[in-house]
């Protein structure tokens, strides 16, 4: 177990430093950093001024780990845009970013567990098919279109909810709810084939001969075992969330990291931009090493290995 | 006797599980100095219970895997090194699940066409008819020869499985349990069939199984195996009429032959499962035997090798 | 003896494919009865409609099926959930799946007794500690706590076992119990269950394609062929004068060891199992039966060799001299 | 044995599954569409009529009955915009589909099928390739680069690779241990053999459904952004930049972003439904 988890850790660490490469990689060589910085008016004069000033006529290698130095400390250096740490950018907007990724996730969570479940105890029924059709419905849906319509009626029509913005509790829900919907079809998926599959193994039949009740078959024997993917997914799942929640973050202008990334990329701040590209795939790590964490204390075939 | 058409030297194979990141990998010895020699025409038996290292036994002579030491022989030539093609030529598998075994986006014709055209330099006309031939032979219809294999049943994909395996007209086939996911009306057939080639074809079969009956049944000389070691080794009939081995005569009682009235045997044999990862001091079957002494705990028994066969036990 | 399972004309069909057609069955009390037949014969799916275990789909029907003098064909899910576990039990072939990766033995086995008879936990424990020092486990104590997969597949089917006896059922079906296991473990699983029946006075209804498994174990046998029991005989009349076609093909195509002649071949039954649509009249083995006549096309007889010996065939009893076997 | 599985029948079985057909329709209509879309638009999709801004459609009220569905911010013919549009997702979708699946399927079968070091080192560009977030970086890039319809499907392909990747990583081998594998290599077949003759029409049917998704994905993909002003620029009509152009709008025209909203739903629908009707086909599920 010790050495499972070891192993799982070394992996991430592995992926973290190979992303911070990445991203460092990223911005130097998808064009001179220094004439996106200064801007289309600039003089070669400035260019030159902006080189000197960020260090970027040293080389590369001397750039990549004085900035991998750096950046391991949690130091992303300076906004070029705003004149703050981007660290304390981060920092600040990072609450309504994770707070937004765990609305849609609960929301995505109370939806799909009892629409998969439903689906696979009625596999191959209208009431499987038409959970298969919402699935798949939520997954054509272009995510930003939808924000847009269900501003359009609830919040202008009805005027249930405010369009933008979360001064208050209840903006969370709109853009909660679209985030959701990114995430239900392959999360109603995984359960009703976890639970099918559950639900047709031998062990269920064991329970059956054993005389168990239906509802201790479907939750205590079924549920228990076609959870352990479930929770791997869903932990993938937010992390997936938080990383699209730039699009969703934009529609409602909800200023979240998401937010805060558009805005630098329109502003050619690029520390930014590649701190918060860092920051959301070290989550996304984490997140999976949380996963496989939790599938271990679940499984016990791999608990005990 | 006449030559051995198969010469077995040494074989050993080692396998190295992976036990994590920092802990040294763990070797696991699956088939630990096996020889023998079955001579042309003749049936060698290999029979052990699950985990015995009987089918990486039949992996490596066939080259799937490669072994850790030792060599295998057909008519006096080395396998190991030899071409892929002129191995497949000299020997060819026949494996137990006929439903994983057969390609199921092939038509039956090319399925067993396929070791011809893999040869590279026969004539269409040459494959074609070989394949016939070898379809004729295993009792498929040419019309079989145009399905595909979810189209057949178990014991028909089975037949079409050993058509493959001759069609390159080889001198041995290793068949790996042929007959242990079939019907038994059906494994007769299979059995039948596969006594009837031997026959016709002056074929030389290794004939891995777990059933000691079907074993009985078709080879001339059987090798006992028990956690990667050839533990005894006979004549079919002097195996089966005075087995020497105290694990031999143990699987022996555990055959139910359909005679009623006589209960179920107690073989003798202990709680204690074989473990091909922690392979006991001493003799390897000491902690299951019911007839171990002191020595046997501390000190491996040697082979002896005599006209009877050959035994691996201080008591034999 | 009294009938302790009684099975009269069971009709299985699942979709477009008549399962069991017409079977007919009893186990008395204390006895083993086995059912033998090939893959696909009809054996586990009478066994399933006997717990009220068939798949979604299938439709059942018989004249009777008594379970104890009781009618239990008319049972509702609710009512045979309350048989299941607790006066009839069942194992199954493969001891690797059939228990719950994720529960360790002892909660596994606890929950049977706790759901039948509310027992209290502590209770319950030390009645699975000992029924597995009963099944032959060593240490029960330590194998409560462990998780299915640290046991070997001998031990699971064990573990299983104990987990069919914790109510005291009358009843036991085992279902190819030992198919998956090496034929040492095999044996000490047989010797088990006999010997539980011998104590316990368990009914047990055996399902297994293995010949040498019957003539061990049986008290009485049911031969089935496609859907239908074709044959059923005390087991020593059985194996000593088969009646049925296929019962006396059958025996021919299983080497007997000691008896090996290797340049005969075995006798064999040519052809495939055919899938037997509904609908379908007369016997289903007449395109496999050497013996087979105009008459196989119409409604088979059942025939009486001798007592207690039936045999569903146009064939007059001992028909072609002395039995083939 | 049923019918199931026999090639013959796969086409019937197809044609009488409703979700294909319809699917089907979708798409095949769509591509259609995008091929002869010069030949069949009313008007020329970028010729500004700044006095004839924002009809509606000529189905609602005040519509015009010269522009079916009314015209844009910019009185541009709103028909012929998405009629250009559906040529810039078709187009968007298979190009990315082609550039990720030849990355994705080239790395999970050579991971699949040669196994040890190569596998790991698959697995550890898919986990990497999957920590980093697909939108942010398109959109980083697209900035630094200048945005273009390249660009979008280089970013696109080069992001999307990770599920084909995975798919044919377990498939290659779960196929690679059965015994059909070993008998070819016992035959003496090449390599190259065993991978094109053995392997590859195995997972065929498995990657046809990956491919489904992603287009899916790709043109859903494009679409965020073209909104976000980072994907196609303008003035390309695609969908995602035509509902960013008119989201000013929209809450006095609401229909300016419902007819490319529901025109993006709509085929995106179809190609999932074609890949859920090769899925049932298959009888598998790849959800896992």
């Amino acid at each position: 177990m010790l050495r499972f988890f070891l192993r799982r850790f070394a992996v991430a660490v592995l992926v973290a430093l190979t992303v911070l490469t990445l991203a460092f990689l990223l911005t130097r060589v998808s064009g001179d950093l220094a004439i996106s910085i200064a801007g289309p008016n600039a003089t070669q004069a400035d260019v030159d001024a902006i080189r000197e000033a960020y260090g970027l006529n040293r080389p590369l290698v001397v750039q990549y780990f004085d900035w991998l130095g750096r950046a391991v400390q949690g130091d992303f250096g300076q906004s070029y845009f705003f004149r703050d740490r981007v660290a304390n950018l981060i920092a600040a907007r990072m609450p309504v970013t994770v707070t937004l990724g765990l609305v849609g996730l609960a929301i995505a969570l109370v939806v799909s567990l009892p629409l998969g479940i439903l689906a696979a105890v009625r596999e191959g029924t209208w009431v499987d098919r038409l959970v298969g059709l919402v699935a798949m419905i939520g997954q054509a849906m272009p995510s930003f279109w939808l924000g847009l319509v269900l501003m359009i009626v609830f919040g202008l029509q009805l005027g249930w909810v405010p369009i933008s913005g979360v001064e208050t509790w209840d903006g969370y829900i709109l853009p909660g709810i679209v985030l959701a919907f990114s995430a239900i079809p392959s999360l109603t998926r995984l359960t009703r084939s976890g639970m099918i599959e559950a639900l047709a193994s031998d062990y269920i039949r064991t329970a059956r001969a054993k005389g168990l009740t239906r509802l201790s078959i479907l939750v205590k024997h079924g549920f228990r075992n076609a959870a352990i993917p479930v929770v791997s997914i869903a932990a993938v799942q937010l992390g997936f969330m938080l990383g699209g929640s730039i699009v969703i973050e934009t529609v409602f202008a909800l200023h979240g990291v998401g937010f805060l990334a558009w805005e630098s990329i329109s502003k050619n701040d690029f520390p930014v931009v590649q701190a918060v590209v860092l920051v959301l795939a070290l989550i996304y790590i984490a997140l999976t090493l949380l996963a496989d964490l939790l599938n271990a204390v679940l499984d016990p075939r791999l608990r005990t290995a | 006797m006449s030559a051995p058409a198969i010469e077995v030297r040494g074989l050993r194979r080692v396998f190295r599980v992976r036990q994590g990141l920092f802990a040294p990998p763990r070797e696991v010895v699956a088939v630990d100095d096996v020889s023998f020699s079955v001579p042309a025409g003749s049936v060698l038996g290999v029979v052990g219970e699950s985990g015995c290292g009987k089918s990486t036994l039949a992996r490596l002579i066939l080259g799937l895997l490669e072994p850790s030491a030792g060599d295998v022989l057909v008519d006096g030539q080395r396998l190991g090194g030899m071409d892929r093609r002129a191995r497949a030529r000299l020997i060819q598998p026949v494996f137990q699940d006929p439903f994983a075994s057969l390609n199921p986006k092939r038509r039956i014709r090319d399925i067993v066409a396929m070791p011809l055209v893999a040869q590279g330099d026969v004539s269409r006309a040459e494959v074609e008819r070989r394949v016939a031939e070898a379809l004729d032979r295993v009792g498929l219809s040419r019309e079989q020869g145009t399905r595909f294999p979810a189209q057949l049943s178990g014991g028909q994909r089975q037949r079409v499985a050993i058509a493959r395996a001759l069609v390159l007209r080889p001198r041995i086939v290793v068949c790996d349990e042929p007959t242990s996911a079939l019907d038994v009306s059906v494994q007769a057939q299979i059995l039948n069939l596969l006594a009837e080639l031997r026959r016709d074809l002056g074929l030389t079969y290794l004939f891995i199984s777990h059933n000691l009956a079907v074993v009985e049944h078709i080879a001339s000389e059987v090798a006992v195996m028990y956690l990667g070691r050839i533990v005894e080794r006979s004549e079919s009939e002097r195996l089966f009429a005075a087995p020497r081995h105290p694990y031999t005569r143990a699987l022996l009682a555990s055959v139910l032959t359909p005679e009623p009235g006589l209960g179920v045997p107690d073989v003798g044999l202990g709680d204690t499962m074989p473990d091909p990862a922690n392979i006991p001091p001493g003799c390897r079957f000491h902690p299951r035997c019911p007839v171990a002494i002191t020595k046997c705990s501390t000190e491996a028994p040697r082979p002896t090798a005599d006209a009877a066969g050959l035994v691996e036990c201080h008591l034999a | 003896m009294s009938a302790l399972l009684e099975v009269a004309d069971l009709r299985v069909t699942i979709g477009s494919t008549a399962a069991v057609r017409g079977a007919s069955l009893t186990v008395n009390k204390g006895e083993t009865h086995c059912l033998v037949g090939e893959s696909g014969c009809g054996k586990s799916i009478t066994a399933l409609s006997v717990m009220g275990l068939l798949p979604r789909g299938a439709v059942r029907e018989t004249t009777a099926l008594r379970f104890a003098g009781e009618e239990i064909g008319r049972y509702g899910e609710r009512q045979m959930e309350r048989l299941r576990g607790d006066r009839m039990a069942m194992i199954f072939q493969e001891p690797m799946t059939s228990l719950n990766p994720a529960y360790t033995v002892g909660s596994q086995m606890t929950e049977v007794l706790r759901r039948h008879r509310g027992t209290p936990r502590a209770q319950a424990v030390d009645r699975a500690a000992e029924l597995l020092a009963r099944v032959g486990i060593t240490a029960p104590g330590l194998r409560l706590g462990q998780y299915p997969h640290q046991l070997s597949g001998g031990l699971r089917q064990r573990v299983m076992i104990a987990m069919a006896l914790m109510c005291d059922p009358e009843l036991l079906i085992a279902d190819e119990p030992t198919t998956a296991l090496d034929v040492t473990v095999q044996a000490q699983i047989l010797r088990l269950l006999a010997g539980l029946q011998k104590d316990l006075g368990l009914g047990i209804l055996l399902i297994t394609h293995d010949l040498g498994i019957v003539a061990r174990v049986a008290d009485r046998v049911s031969v089935m062929y496609a859907g239908e029991v074709v044959e059923s005989a005390p087991t020593a009349a059985l194996f000593a004068a088969p009646e049925h076609p296929y019962t006396r093909g059958l025996l021919t195509c299983v080497p007997v060891p000691g008896k090996a002649k290797r340049d005969e071949p075995l006798g064999s039954i040519p052809g495939v199992v055919p899938r037997i649509q509904p609908g379908f009249a007369g016997c289903g083995f007449r395109d496999r039966c050497a013996q087979a006549s105009a008459a196989c096309a119409g409604t088979i007889p059942r025939r009486e060799a001798s007592v207690g010996h039936e045999v569903l065939c146009t064939l007059p009893p001992r028909w072609g001299g002395a039995a083939a076997a | 044995m049923s019918a199931a599985v026999m090639p013959a029948g796969r086409g019937a079985r197809l044609l009488r599954n409703p979700g294909f057909v319809v699917g089907a329709a979708i798409v095949g209509l769509c591509a259609v569409i995008a091929i002869l879309a010069p030949w069949i638009v009313p008007y020329d999709p970028f010729a500004i009529d700044l006095d004839r801004r924002l009809v509606p459609p000529s189905f609602m009220e005040g519509g015009d009955p010269r522009n079916f569905l009314g015209t844009d911010q910019l009185g541009r013919d709103y028909f012929s915009r998405l009629i250009y549009g559906a040529r810039i997702s078709m187009v968007i979708g298979v190009l990315t589909v082609i550039t990720s699946g030849l990355i994705g399927i080239t790395m999970g079968v050579l991971g699949g099928f040669y196994g040890g070091k190569i596998d790991d080192a698959v697995v550890f560009a898919i986990t990497t390739r999957l920590s980093i977030p697909a939108v942010l970086v398109a959109l980083a890039v697209a900035a630094l680069r200048g945005s273009s319809f390249i660009l979008v499907v280089l970013v696109l392909g080069l992001l999307l690779w990770d599920r084909f990747a995975v798919v044919a990583r377990s498939t290659t081998m779960q196929i690679r241990n059965l015994d059909y594998v070993s008998a070819a290599w016992c035959a003496g077949a090449s390599r190259w053999w065993v991978l094109t003759r053995e392997v590859l029409p195995n997972i065929a049917t498995h990657l046809a459904v990956v491919a489904t998704l992603e287009m899916a994905l790709a043109i859903l993909l494009e679409a965020a952004l073209s909104f976000l002003g980072l994907g196609v620029p303008a003035p390309l009509p695609s969908w995602g930049l035509m509902i960013s152009e008119a989201k000013e709008y929209m809450f006095f025209s609401p229909w300016v972003i419902m007819i490319p909203g529901a025109a993006l739903f709509v085929l995106v629908m179809g190609v999932n439904l074609l890949g859920d009707a090769l899925r049932d086909m298959m009888g598998t599920d790849l959800s896992r």
